[in-house]
């Protein structure tokens, strides 16, 4: 299994990379793009032999304590089969 | 006293803080390594600059969960003086000892340059030496040092008093233009609510021996010195 | 003989695989054939420049190791030296100028602390192609950035550097770094394999596929699995190499490490037939030890994968324990993978069995070519030009104006701003305010001076003249701070050296260099060579860098570039 | 619409930041974890009345030049309405 984890900056904290490739973007002529903004996106293998359960239980507790920010990001992430 | 340096796996400036504590003022000081436990013989600790683990994921979000930390929480909660110097203040955020964070410079490059700043008060543990409004010359070098907090913290910091350095121009002025990195309210250093520690992005160290261009930070790691003789008399 | 591919494959003329089977009596198997290929690429053996580069003065007084270890040392008095060396990541930051640039300070730091030297000071030299030109901007900013991101995190300041633009560089850009160590003369560790017995270690980050390009990789088996996961990228980890850094200084403090060579360019197999070769004995080692990141390697691609931050350490024999007390204290990974044998033999084993066999030294010691040479047409037609056909423009201050606003003359402050350039706190003259930069020695009255300096116009009009005046101007800014230029490093930027026209450039600039370090005294102690600088619009302009470390006994001598008071002389100097 | 997108590295890249939060996720005892890979997440709002088609267009040329540095980086995307 696999737990893919996206980690986004608030809405409230602003970002200056994105702000720098949505300026980058729009003087490079892609007139679709309104807004960017940048987070990470996160795969965890999941060691074999661990139960579903526990296995979103631990990305949960991990998303909170070390992979994101509460101050200033949020985290979702499904878990996949692979 | 005696001062205490923690060296993380990537720091980079912990010898940079020793020598400038040891050699140039003067002072007691020995190295911490991070998986020490038993912290009870220093008097102040120094979180150095540098990049602990690489800074990676986020700036000192590993770091803080190296055994030492959990003494540098207990040592916080009994009053005594921790400072925090860029990436140690970045590690204090990350560990909940100092509230906000700091985020990528907002012209996203890093910015290494000598920088003036304001100390809003000298009533501080980390400021006693200095004048209020007083104008110092401390450097910075780093890449996220863009003070972040939602409104009702900045509220509070500002109340209490607990902003102790801004970003400012020659004349003391916080102008948008003298703020490097885009930290809110021009913010360079602020205390935790009880006034014991201190986390700051420019690096006092760099700047106390004279042959490196000034001698600012003396008076910074002075308050220190001076703070802790009081309260040893006061004890006695 | 076998079909035309097999040499070509890896990289090799048919005189040269001839060469190989007189060497071993036979026709050398795929592993043995590829180690070959890349020990024998330009890259690792100069081919075309060793013969060229005997030429310099490399040895004096002060010299206490010239070029063939991998950094020079040169005495600064009271039982402290000064090792350095500079090296040239120009084309895998063509590719991912980020990345490049990052693993050619990776590189070139590991090249300082392997000779027991601390790291205290970067240099760097970087030609861009114009500004205007959008792919340009976005090299000089990832280079910029790289060098950044690896050189602040590891805390060894950039203390000094150059930037330059020219046409002739778009495309291919020039990134040469420059590292400067001190260390105490006892202190020196060589990259030697000696002691029949001892033990050969690999220790710091684990092996991947990673960075096997150039000619070696055509022949290593490639399926669409090896397809997706071969890549000439490196990633450098600047965390990791502090680690490394700490953990190797602290292990040569014991006393067990008989020698060190860190794994750059292709990585275990460049290291471990040069420590063999230097000390004349042989190596055995076992592939299936070595730690890997990746599954299904073969022993191939160990031998030969390029994964930044490794070192190979010899150990005294029973001693092992010590560096695995060491290097698990900064939680890094330390394995014995083999040990020093009488032989003169490179035995590769793959659990136990053997893989191939091949003499230390002959893998070491590449053939050497003299490349023929010719002055080319464009340097006449160039000096017959006549300056004083050209008009005097009417407005000096318009061209004043323009002048100063030119990248090539302009502040370069946006570049060493994002370089931390105070950490360890010796830097006495940081960049933007002198001719070279000044740190200074703490616990002495002591500082050396550091410049990086190159001119590739100049040395197209006249290599020869080239070469004086880039080893003339390092010693000029040095002399300018207060301190006493003491030796040279150089890195030679040029096209192909098979061109008659380019080697005239090559032989041209040396013989112009090695001329004017004998009139300074300045001997070259380390260096680098980057051929191949060529783009479908031709060659650079040969471009020869010189890093140059000068030595002032008191720090009360420093003298910065900034007018002092109102009313001081201003006096010209010289012709 | 909204278009989230993933630059991964690709599997042959080292990723020293994966291999560091592995390390730490290991020593702080979520013994679930077996491998960690990081990458960005990007969000990219389309401006008001671009169809679905040339939001599709100008993404992937968007990841192609910009967001993703195809030496090292895979890409992939998709549209959301929000
Ligand atoms: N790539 C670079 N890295 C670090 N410092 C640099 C770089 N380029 C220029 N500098 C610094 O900027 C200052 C001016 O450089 P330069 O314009 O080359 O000066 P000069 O022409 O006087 O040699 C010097 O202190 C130099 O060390």
């Amino acid at each position: 299994m696999t737990a893919k984890i996206n980690v986004t900056l608030k809405k409230s904290i602003m970002d200056p990379q994105g702000t720098a490739v949505k300026d980058a973007a729009l003087s490079m002529g892609f007139d679709a793009v309104d807004d960017v903004r940048i987070g990470k996106h996160i795969e965890v293998k999941i060691k074999d032999g661990i139960s579903r359960k526990e296995a979103e239980k631990q990305v949960e507790l991990l998303c909170q304590k070390l992979l994101a920010n509460p101050v200033m990001e949020n985290f979702s992430f499904e878990i996949t089969e692979d | 006293m005696r001062f205490g340096v923690i060296v993380f796996p990537g720091s980079n400036c912990d010898s940079d803080c020793y020598h400038a504590l040891m050699d140039v003022m003067g002072q007691d000081v020995r190295y911490v390594w991070h998986k020490e436990s038993d912290i009870s013989d220093v008097d102040c600790i120094v979180l150095p600059g540098g990049f602990s683990y690489g800074d990676y994921l986020r700036c000192g979000a590993i770091a803080r969960f190296s055994p030492v930390m959990q003494s540098v929480q207990d040592f916080a909660e009994r009053g005594k003086p921790i400072i925090g110097i860029c990436n140690g203040f970045q590690i204090l955020t990350e560990a909940g000892l100092l509230p906000g964070a700091l985020i990528r410079n907002r012209g996203l490059k890093f910015i290494c340059q000598p920088q003036y700043i304001r100390v809003e008060h000298s009533r501080s543990m980390f400021t006693n030496m200095c004048q209020d409004g007083q104008v110092l010359n401390v450097p910075i070098a780093h890449g996220e040092g863009n003070y972040v907090a939602d409104q009702a913290t900045l509220e509070k910091l500002e109340a209490n008093g607990q902003v102790i350095f801004r970003y400012c121009d020659v004349q003391g002025e916080c102008t948008n233009e003298a703020n490097p990195n885009g930290s809110m309210h021009n913010i360079a250093g602020i205390v935790n609510e009880a006034g014991n520690v201190l986390g700051m992005m420019p690096h006092p160290e760099r700047v106390c021996d004279p042959i490196l261009g000034g001698t600012d930070g003396r008076l910074i790691f002075g308050s220190i010195v001076e703070w802790t003789k009081r309260r040893i008399a006061n004890a006695k | 003989m076998p079909s035309k591919q097999r040499w070509d494959e890896v990289g090799l003329t048919e005189n040269e695989y001839r060469m190989i089977i007189d060497i071993l009596g036979r026709e050398p198997n795929d592993l043995e054939l590829n180690l070959y290929g890349v020990m024998w690429s330009e890259h690792c053996g100069y081919k075309h420049s060793r013969a060229m580069l005997k030429m310099f003065p490399t040895s004096g007084p002060r010299i206490l190791q010239g070029p063939g270890e991998n950094a020079g040392i040169v005495d600064i008095g009271d039982g402290l030296a000064v090792c350095m060396k500079v090296e040239s990541h120009n084309h895998p930051s063509a590719l991912e100028p980020y990345q490049g640039a990052a693993t050619g300070m990776g590189g070139i730091i590991r090249d300082i602390f392997t000779m027991g030297s601390r790291p205290v000071a970067l240099l760097d030299s970087l030609k861009f192609g114009p500004l205007d030109n959008p792919r340009s901007r976005y090299l000089m900013d990832g280079v910029v950035s790289g060098i950044a991101g690896y050189g602040n995190c590891i805390g060894i300041p950039t203390v000094a550097g150059e930037v330059g633009f020219d046409p002739c560089y778009t495309g291919n850009p020039l990134v040469n770094a420059m590292c400067v160590g001190l260390i105490r003369h006892d202190e020196i560790q060589r990259g030697a394999a000696a002691g029949v017995g001892n033990s050969v270690m690999i220790v710091g980050h684990t092996t991947g596929r990673d960075g096997m390009g150039g000619a070696s990789f055509a022949s290593v088996e490639i399926t669409a699995e090896s397809e997706e996961r071969r890549s000439a990228v490196q990633v450098g980890d600047p965390f990791m190499e502090k680690l490394l850094l700490e953990a190797c200084l602290e292990l040569f403090k014991t006393g067990c490490v008989v020698g060190i060579q860190d794994m750059g360019a292709a990585g275990i197999i460049s290291s471990t037939c040069e420590t063999a070769a230097r000390a004349g004995t042989g190596i055995e080692l076992d592939v299936a030890l070595v730690p890997k990141r990746e599954t299904g390697m073969t022993p191939t691609q160990v031998m030969i994968s390029e994964s930044q931050e490794r070192m190979l350490v010899i150990v005294e024999k029973g001693r092992e324990q010590e560096v695995y007390d060491i290097f698990d204290k900064w939680g890094l990974h330390a394995v014995v993978i083999g040990h020093v044998t009488d032989d003169g033999m490179l035995r590769v084993l793959d659990n136990g069995i053997k893989v191939g066999e091949v003499p230390a030294k002959s893998l070491a010691e590449a053939p050497v070519y003299h490349p023929d040479y010719a002055k080319p047409d464009y340097i006449d037609e160039l000096a017959a030009f006549n300056p004083l056909t050209l008009t005097l423009p009417d407005d000096m201050n318009d061209v004043l104006l323009k002048l100063l606003a030119s990248p090539d003359i302009c502040s370069k402050r946006w570049v060493y701003r994002q370089y931390d350039y105070m950490v360890r706190t010796d830097t006495a003259v940081p960049p933007g305010s002198g001719d070279a930069a000044v740190v200074r020695i703490k616990g002495t009255s002591k500082a050396i001076a550091l410049t990086i300096d190159s001119n590739g116009r100049y040395s197209y009009l006249d290599p020869y003249k080239g070469g004086m005046i880039a080893v003339a101007e390092a010693a000029r800014n040095i002399v300018c701070t207060g301190a006493l230029p003491i030796a040279i490093t150089d890195c030679l930027n040029f096209g192909t050296p098979e061109k008659p026209d380019i080697y005239w450039q090559f032989r041209e600039s040396i013989v112009g260099m090695a001329e004017a370090c004998r009139a300074l005294d300045t001997p070259v102690i380390s260096g680098n060579v980057s051929f191949y600088n060529e783009t479908d619009r031709g060659a650079i302009y040969p471009t020869p860098t010189v890093g140059m470390a000068g030595v002032m006994e008191d720090v009360k001598h420093i003298t910065t570039q900034a007018f002092k008071k109102d009313g001081d002389a201003i006096v010209l100097l010289g012709e």
